[in-house]
């Protein structure tokens, strides 16, 4: 049976024209606006669950709460307690997910997760401003530095946060259960609004 | 709105938690009389004054988690270290006469 | 021994002489040492409390009874609710106890001689998705059957109701319908509350206020009476009429009770020419909304979500409150809220009250009233004076009793959570 | 008569004959003048004006009529409290004209009169005062009855504000959440102070004003004092960590130092709420000029000498031309200066420190006369007062501080009770100099950076409080509220009739309840109420003051709504094919396209397809899942083999019936749930309750996946066929892929697709879940390698139809929240023979018990008739059970339902009256199945 390669769709509405990625629609806008809030859905998202202690936990390196990128480029982001979540490029998931998988003194449990999460980046020296209208966590560099990540409430929404600044301008990836993605892209969008928010396309990583 | 120390995540608004009830436990439900089940189902101490309880961390780690608070005052401790805190209350959501019910934001 | 006021009666024409003259009216209740002994003493003056020694000396010939209450009348539940008055309940059992509740309510500014100010406005309860319109086509059929006027109305028929109202099918929660119930509507709580005490001191009640219960003596299984502030007094039956506090007190006579105390919040706007006439309530939505004959605006929503004795009251309910009722009346927003407030509710497991007996003999309970106490007021009143005097206890509250809890028989108003007020 | 509002805006705007020379602090920019209207006449003013500055500079005297009496009001406090200087503009009801500046165009109104704010034919009311007193109507129209609706109506008439829009633009407003180290309310001498010193030690401080301008009581001192002011000024300027907010409010102090301001002068924001998690919050707003009781005190042209300052010095108005003073103050001393400075005559000072005392104005439209205690009478059209303060201590109270009163300052004073991270200073706290309030200021400053964690703050000094003579009324009666129209005679009244507590006064006369807060007044009331019953003041004490501190917009507090909304994968071809949308709780589903009837016959028929992403999907993974789903489901999971699924049924502790769903095995350790779709949040909160708080030893993970996959039901007799053609890796013949069943394969291309074979519509079906992400491109390919089956997409609405044919019920809808399993016909599931079972006490009772109620299928014997769900089932005027779900069926050709009935009608073919909402009476016949259509569930299993 031979079929077309099928073609994965993020759950925000493309802005401007679109281009296909990696096996993604994807906007080919690109924007240099002072705020830009990108649709970041086609990265690969793994999440992995391992006891707090043990061997996975010890690779991955860090802790609830922070991220770091690795060799390979991967965000580790410590979701949670005993909770990680790796980001990578498209179509890695395996990849990540098999990096991963050692034995370890309890359950382990890896999942890829690309397809249940929207992914969204918002960059630019207004960001924290933004997110501040929608977000009850401070996000003063005194509390929430760089690779500083956190789970909380955005635009009513349980959103992992993670800061992860671009080339010293500040930058957070946003990263909700899919249903919910057009919603929070919306709010943030509408809260940027005085800061001349801008969408962007997709851009690697 | 009064703040919720999150063993896991910090100290964050009480609008991130589900109240999950007084701690209690849970009677063997092999043997229980009706009186002791349904007072465990439907009689909670209801201080006004310090009270172990149990919150839900629905927007952040989805733990559940034991704190001491004060009812008249809203002053919220963590609980001291000891047993995980015992059975929690379904959440309301559930209730299953709730037209509304359910579908939260995730 | 009571004793009875010559009662001043209150009507226009006693008004206007007074005017003329300038001469005082007589005190509404009157100040009293604490006697040693009672009949009866019933704890907390508020609407239940007072109601029911009222009926109980009007109805019973029961007069020596004393109200006691930590502050002052109508302090606490009965003077900060949203005073919104119906009977469109889902069960027959409720919607009949409610019905009587709202008959005694039409005649009470008459039977009281104070205008209480029952206003008989309309009461709107808007469904917002299928569930809930088939829950309010159940209660309007309930309804029906035991002769209380509800239907169920459409988007229209709301918009010539309430002008304001955006009934538009694009709103984020799009109005299908709403059970609208001509005979709610909206009283002057404090009227009632004082309506009550007045006559319930002429006829020779006690009232006490600034009086605290402090212990309630128990003896054998029966009750012998309470430890104030002011010191001991006896009787033989001790009623519990209290809101907020209801598992503290009984717990005073060893009784636990199935109670959790919330929180219900209240807000009031300032004055706006009058532009909402009925009562508008959204169970999705958790907001209640009316026009006072003051022009404010007063909304009520649920209770918070967790269980506490703190009456500060919490920003977030007034934003909620706030996006909501924008939801439902956009134009409005330009309106501001002048004040908020909190009251206590003893919430039971199944939305209805616990009345009736306890365990302890002479110790009664007339509580667990959750948010709806106000609209109750009369018949409670009216059925626990009956089980006082008579010492059985009356059909309509049968249901209500103490015992089901633990015998799992609990009460069908628990099916319609969604949709109360 | 009605004149035509051009001709009236025509007219020429009056002179500005009120207006002053040049004054040293004054606000206004004389080079920019603003036209508007005021009453439908042309008016002109300055920048920088207040609305009523700009009016009292064209000598309008009478601003308002009040509430009740409908008496003539004028400018009393010329702030934001000012009870006669209340709106209307445009279509904004209630502007505090004394506080709003004034820009150009704005189309001004009074409030409260009819026909004309000279001729008000409500003022009759002035003339039955006597009979009108407080609480007059509690004693009125008891009888008879029926004539109240329509007193009522009247009463209504009278209510007082303004007039809110039926439509209007949507206003932009929005919030945000900031975290300070250090609030502080109030911009005076002391706020100030407190803010640069908080600052200096490292804070970051938000610095909160109400007014437009920065330096409260300093804007209108002296050239040393103007001084201060610049020097002060330029200090905050200079520091990048104070972030300077005016024209905006501190509303509320809540819990945990949650601090509500409320901000305006935003660009393209009206109105914004910041919600503050405030490790300190310094309160410094200064006090409130009290307003003294006599009669005539509301008068136009009665003033309070904060009210003269302010008018001169800040908007270079001459409040009047001949003034009788009363002073009890140093501030009212400086008032009688800055009147003489302004050119207006000082007929008489009455040092009320001296004993000297007013005992009534005289006037009708405004002030003619004072009449001076010793008996003279002195012509005058402005009488000054000056007598006395009011700490506005409510945003200590909300942090449980309780005020006491200090009858030597005669004025209430916060208690020093306050918890950590509050603290109040300046002139709420004690007297001073402006230098000794900034000191003050700075020291409070100080030790709040300290409890924020900056410096070492010492506990700041105390503020000497100078002894004031007590004032509250003179030997007359006059209005104690001015908003609500109660006079002290009315409050000796209610105390008289027994309401004789603070509160019951307040709610009797109705006191402090109006838009001013009880600021101006709360004080006066209380001493009056101390008067009457023989009371001091502190045995009474003050009501509770209660949240915001200022009224705030309901806009403002609503901001933009975030209420989350959910899609589907699917839900752009959803839009473009028409569906009519359906809302279910966050979710918005696709209710039918067009003919939910068809939809459904097409499914019996050929092949339909469904949208059902919402289902709630758990991935369960662990080796004790079995465990877990052993006790949350009354049935039985120990032996599901791999690529099996089945039905389950959960309840509660108390043995309701809670969730349903079905769940599959797809490895040694993996499982896959699927719950309702309004239950899938609340399942798995309960789910981890078990299993961290009761079986923290069970090895369980669970994620959820229901937005992972793109849910498609793939339904009827073609649905093999037309899976066939787009499957690859599953052997889709029914031996090898039987009923309840679950494979995985690859599916239009797509790897890792679920297939379930399940039948919720009771037809041969396939629940496919598919990465979300290739939604659209399997639903698309299934559409087009269908459409010589006759491929079809069906709506929840068809769904319905045809699981109510089929007999499956739905939670919550064919259940309420007492439903048991056994009334719900779920009874043979439950297996009691387990070690545990959540609810399972409850469910071995009920079984014992035996059911009361029972669900059953119904068919009206007249089939063309489909009752209303809720319709009751009657015996005579008896309830005996209801329709829970009804509809006409396609297949059968006639009306099929479910509905609970009593025991005893439960049997099949027993007939009951279902009562229809048009009071209709139909007999419906009890079914012997639950299904009407296939109950043999042949249609399933081929």
């Amino acid at each position: 049976m031979s079929e077309a390669l099928p073609i994965a769709r993020s759950p925000l509405r493309a802005a401007g024209p679109v281009e296909t990625r990696s096996g993604w629609e994807v906007s080919a806008l690109r924007s240099d606006a002072a705020l830009r809030l990108a649709d970041r859905t086609p990265m690969a998202k793994v999440l992995v669950r391992a006891p707090g202690g043990g061997q996975v936990a010890a690779r991955l390196g860090v802790t609830n709460g922070s991220a770091r990128r690795d060799e390979h480029g991967t965000l580790i982001v410590g979701s949670g307690p005993g909770d990680w979540l790796l980001l990578g490029a498209p179509g890695c998931a395996a990849e990540l997910a098999a990096r991963v998988e050692v034995e370890d003194d309890g359950l382990v449990s890896v999942l890829d997760y690309t397809h249940g999460r929207a992914l969204m980046r918002l960059t630019g020296p207004a960001a924290a401003q933004t997110l501040a209208k929608l977000c009850p966590i401070d996000l003063s560099d005194r509390h929430t530095p760089d690779h500083t990540a956190f789970r909380s409430s955005v635009a009513q929404v349980a959103t992992d946060v993670v800061r992860d600044d671009v080339d010293g301008t500040a930058s957070y990836l946003l990263h909700c259960e899919r249903s919910s993605g057009q919603h929070l892209f919306d709010a943030l969008y509408d809260a940027g609004g005085e800061f001349g928010i801008e969408p962007d396309g997709f851009a690697e990583p | 709105m009064f703040q919720i120390p999150c063993p896991h995540c910090g100290l964050r608004n009480v609008a991130e938690f589900r109240h999950a009830g007084e701690q209690r436990r849970r009677p063997d439900p092999q043997t229980a009389t009706p009186e002791e089940w349904r007072t465990y189902l439907y009689t909670q101490a209801n201080d006004a004054g310090w009270t172990r309880e149990t919150w839900y961390h629905r927007f952040g780690c989805r733990r559940f988690v034991g704190v001491q608070r004060h009812t008249v005052t809203n002053e919220v401790r963590p609980a001291d270290t000891g047993p995980a805190p015992s059975v929690a209350s379904p959440p309301a959501g559930i209730d299953a006469g709730a037209p509304d019910a359910g579908g939260g934001a995730m | 021994m009571p004793s009875r006021q010559a009662s001043a009666r209150y009507s226009a024409f006693g008004l206007l002489r007074r005017g003329l003259t300038h001469r005082d009216w007589p005190r509404v209740w009157r100040e009293h040492d604490l006697a040693p002994a009672y009949d009866a003493v019933i704890i907390g003056a508020g609407v239940h409390g007072l109601a029911t020694a009222y009926y109980l000396a009007a109805k019973h010939g029961f007069t020596n009874v004393a109200v006691l209450d930590k502050a002052y009348v109508g302090g606490g539940g009965s003077g900060r609710n949203t005073a919104i008055i119906r009977s469109n309940y889902l069960t027959p059992d409720g919607v009949r106890f409610y019905d009587r509740s709202v008959k005694l309510y039409e005649s009470l500014a008459a039977e009281l001689n104070f205008n209480v100010m029952f206003s008989q406005r309309g009461h709107l309860t808007l469904a917002h998705n299928d569930g809930s319109l088939r829950t309010m086509r159940w209660r309007a059929e309930v309804n029906k059957l035991e002769g209380v006027d509800s239907e169920v109305i459409g988007p229209k028929e709301i918009k010539r109701l309430v002008p304001f109202m955006d009934v538009s099918p694009e709103a984020r929660y799009p109005i299908m319908g709403a059970l609208y119930h001509p005979p709610g509507g909206t009283i002057r709580h404090d009227a009632v509350n004082w309506g009550y005490a007045r006559a319930a001191d002429a006829l020779g009640v006690q009232i006490h206020q600034n009086t605290e219960v402090i212990g309630i003596d128990v003896r054998a299984g029966q009750v012998r009476g309470v430890q104030t502030n002011r010191g001991p007094v006896s009787a033989p039956v001790v009623l519990n009429c209290t809101a907020g506090w209801a598992s503290l007190v009984s717990a005073m006579a060893g009784v636990a009770l199935p109670i959790s105390t919330h929180p219900l919040q209240a807000a009031v706007t300032e004055p706006v020419k009058m532009f909402l006439r009925t009562v508008v309530v959204s169970g999705s939505l958790h907001v209640y909304v009316s026009q006072t004959d003051r022009g404010e605006l007063v909304f009520g929503a649920s209770t918070d979500a967790y269980p506490s004795y703190s009456m500060r009251g919490s920003l977030e309910f007034t934003e909620e409150l706030a996006g909501h009722v924008l939801a439902l009346m956009p134009s409005i927003a330009k309106l501001r809220l002048l004040r908020q407030w909190a009251g206590l509710c003893d919430m039971t497991p199944d939305f209805s009250p616990i009345m009736g007996i306890t365990p302890v003999e002479g110790f009664l309970l007339d509580v667990g009233w959750g948010t709806y106490g106000f609209k109750a007021g009369p018949v409670a009143g009216e059925t626990m004076a009956e089980l006082i005097a008579t010492g059985k206890t009356p059909q309509l509250i049968a249901a209500f009793d103490l015992a089901r809890f633990a015998e799992g028989r609990l009460v069908g108003e628990k099916g319609a959570a969604a949709v109360g007020h | 008569m009605k004149v035509p509002t051009s001709a009236r805006r025509s007219a020429p705007p009056p002179e500005q004959i009120c207006r002053l020379p040049v004054q040293p602090g004054e606000l206004i920019e004389r080079g920019q003048p603003l036209s508007f209207t005021w009453n439908g006449r042309a008016h002109t003013g300055y920048e920088g004006d207040t609305i009523a500055s700009a009016l009292a500079g064209s000598g309008v005297r009478i601003f308002s009529r009040s509430f009740k009496y409908h008496r003539p009001r004028g400018i009393l406090t010329a702030s934001g409290l000012d009870p006669g200087c209340t709106m209307q503009v445009g279509d904004e009801p209630n502007v505090r004209a004394a506080a709003r500046r004034l820009a150009d165009g704005m189309d001004v109104r009074p409030q409260n009169v009819w026909p004309s704010l000279r001729y008000d034919v409500g003022s009759a009311n002035q003339l039955v005062g006597r009979f009108l007193t407080a609480g007059f109507y509690y004693k009125t129209f008891m009888k008879p009855q029926r004539l109240w609706p329509a007193y009522e109506r009247i009463l209504g008439g009278f209510a007082p504000g303004g007039r809110i829009p039926r439509t209007a633009e949507a206003d932009y407003y929005d919030q945000r959440y900031a975290h300070p180290d250090v609030v502080v309310a109030g911009a005076g001498p002391a706020g100030l102070g407190a803010a640069l010193a908080a600052a200096q030690a490292g804070a970051r401080v938000i610095l909160v004003e109400e007014e437009y301008e920065l330096g409260g009581c300093l804007r209108w001192g002296d050239a040393a004092e103007l001084a201060l002011l610049d020097e002060l000024r330029a200090a905050v300027d200079a520091s990048p960590d104070i972030e300077v907010l005016v024209d905006s409010v501190v509303a509320g102090r809540y819990d945990d130092n949650w601090i509500s301001i409320l901000q305006r002068g935003l660009a393209r924001v009206a109105e914004r709420l910041i919600k503050a998690r405030a490790k300190a919050l310094v309160v410094a707003p200064g006090l409130i000029e009290r307003p003294y009781v006599f009669a005539g005190n509301d008068l136009p042209g009665v003033m309070l000498g904060t009210a003269v300052r302010r008018l001169i010095n800040l908007y270079a108005v001459r409040p009047g031309a001949r003034a009788v003073v009363l002073s009890a103050n140093p501030e009212g001393d400086a008032a009688v200066a800055d009147l003489r400075r302004a050119g207006v005559e000082i007929a008489a000072v009455l040092d009320a420190r001296r004993g000297e005392d007013v005992r009534r104005a005289v006037g009708g439209s405004g002030v003619k006369a004072v009449e001076v205690a010793d008996g003279r009478r002195i012509e005058c059209d402005l009488l000054v007062t000056s007598i006395g303060w009011t700490a506005p201590t409510s945003l200590l109270n909300m942090a449980g501080a309780r005020p006491w009163y200090d009858p030597a300052a005669a004025r209430f004073r916060p208690g020093d009770d306050l918890p950590e991270g509050v603290l109040a200073a300046g002139g709420l706290v004690g007297d001073g100099t402006v230098e000794e309030l900034v000191a003050h200021g700075r020291a409070v400053g100080a030790a709040a950076a300290a409890t924020a964690g900056f410096g070492a703050g010492r506990p700041p000094p105390a503020l000497d409080v100078r002894t004031h003579p007590a004032l509250f009324r003179a030997s007359t009666h006059g209005m104690v509220d001015f908003t609500e129209d109660v006079s002290s005679q009315d409050i000796l009244a209610a105390a008289a009739e027994g309401y004789d507590s603070s509160e019951l006064v307040k709610r009797y006369t109705t006191a402090t309840m109006g838009p001013t807060q009880g600021k101006l007044e709360t004080v006066n009331t209380v001493a009056v109420l101390a008067e009457a019953t023989g009371r001091r003041i502190d045995e009474l004490g003050t009501t509770v003051w209660r949240p915001p501190y200022a009224p705030i917009s309901l806009g403002a507090l609503a901001g933009r709504t975030h209420e989350p909304v959910r899609h589907s994968p699917m839900q752009s071809w959803h839009e473009a094919h028409g569906a009519a949308p359906l809302i279910a709780g966050a979710w918005i589903r696709p209710d039918h396209y067009g003919d939910a009837q068809a939809e459904a016959r097409h499914v019996r028929e050929q092949v339909g397809i469904i949208d059902v992403t919402p289902l709630g999907k758990l991935d369960l993974r662990g080796p004790d899942v079995p465990k877990l789903l052993n006790l949350v489901y009354v049935n039985k999971w120990s032996k599901l083999e791999i690529g099996s699924v089945r039905y389950g049924v959960m309840c509660a502790e108390d043995g309701v019936v809670m969730d349903d769903g079905v769940t599959g095995r797809l490895g040694p350790e993996r499982y896959l749930m699927s719950t309702t779709s309004s239950g899938a949040a609340a399942v798995w909160e309960h789910l981890e309750g078990w299993l961290q708080t009761e079986h923290p030893d069970w090895a369980v993970h669970i994620a959820p996946l229901t937005t992972y996959y793109a849910s498609i039901n793939v339904a009827g007799p073609h649905s093999r066929e037309l899976l066939a053609r787009i499957t690859e890796g599953v052997d889709l013949s029914p031996d090898a892929f039987p009923y309840m069943r679950v494979r995985t394969g690859r599916i239009a291309g797509v790897d890792e697709c679920l297939m379930w074979r399940i039948g919720f519509t009771g037809e041969l079906s396939y629940e496919l879940h598919v990465p979300a992400s290739y939604g659209v491109h399997v639903w698309q390919a299934l559409l087009e390698r269908g459409a010589d089956l006759g491929t079809a997409a069906f709506g929840v609405e068809a769904q319905r139809i045809l699981r109510l044919e089929k007999g499956h019920l739905i939670v919550a809808q064919d259940t309420d929240g007492l439903t048991k399993p056994y009334e719900a016909g779920l009874g043979t599931l439950v297996k009691l023979d387990k070690d545990d079972l959540v609810g399972r006490p409850e469910l071995v009772w009920q079984q014992q018990l035996g059911e009361q109620q029972r669900l059953v299928a119904l068919q009206p014997e007249d089939g063309s008739i489909v009752p209303a769900e809720a319709s009751q089932i009657v015996r005579g005027t008896a309830i005996v059970g209801r329709i829970t779900s009804s509809r006409f069926s396609p297949t059968l050709d006639r009306s099929v339902c479910l509905g609970t009935v009593e025991v005893a009608l439960a049997e099949p073919g027993s007939v009951v009256t279902v009562l229809l909402p048009d009071a209709r009476r139909i007999r419906a016949t009890v079914m012997p199945e639950l299904a009407h259509v296939d109950p043999e569930g042949r249609r399933l299993r081929v």
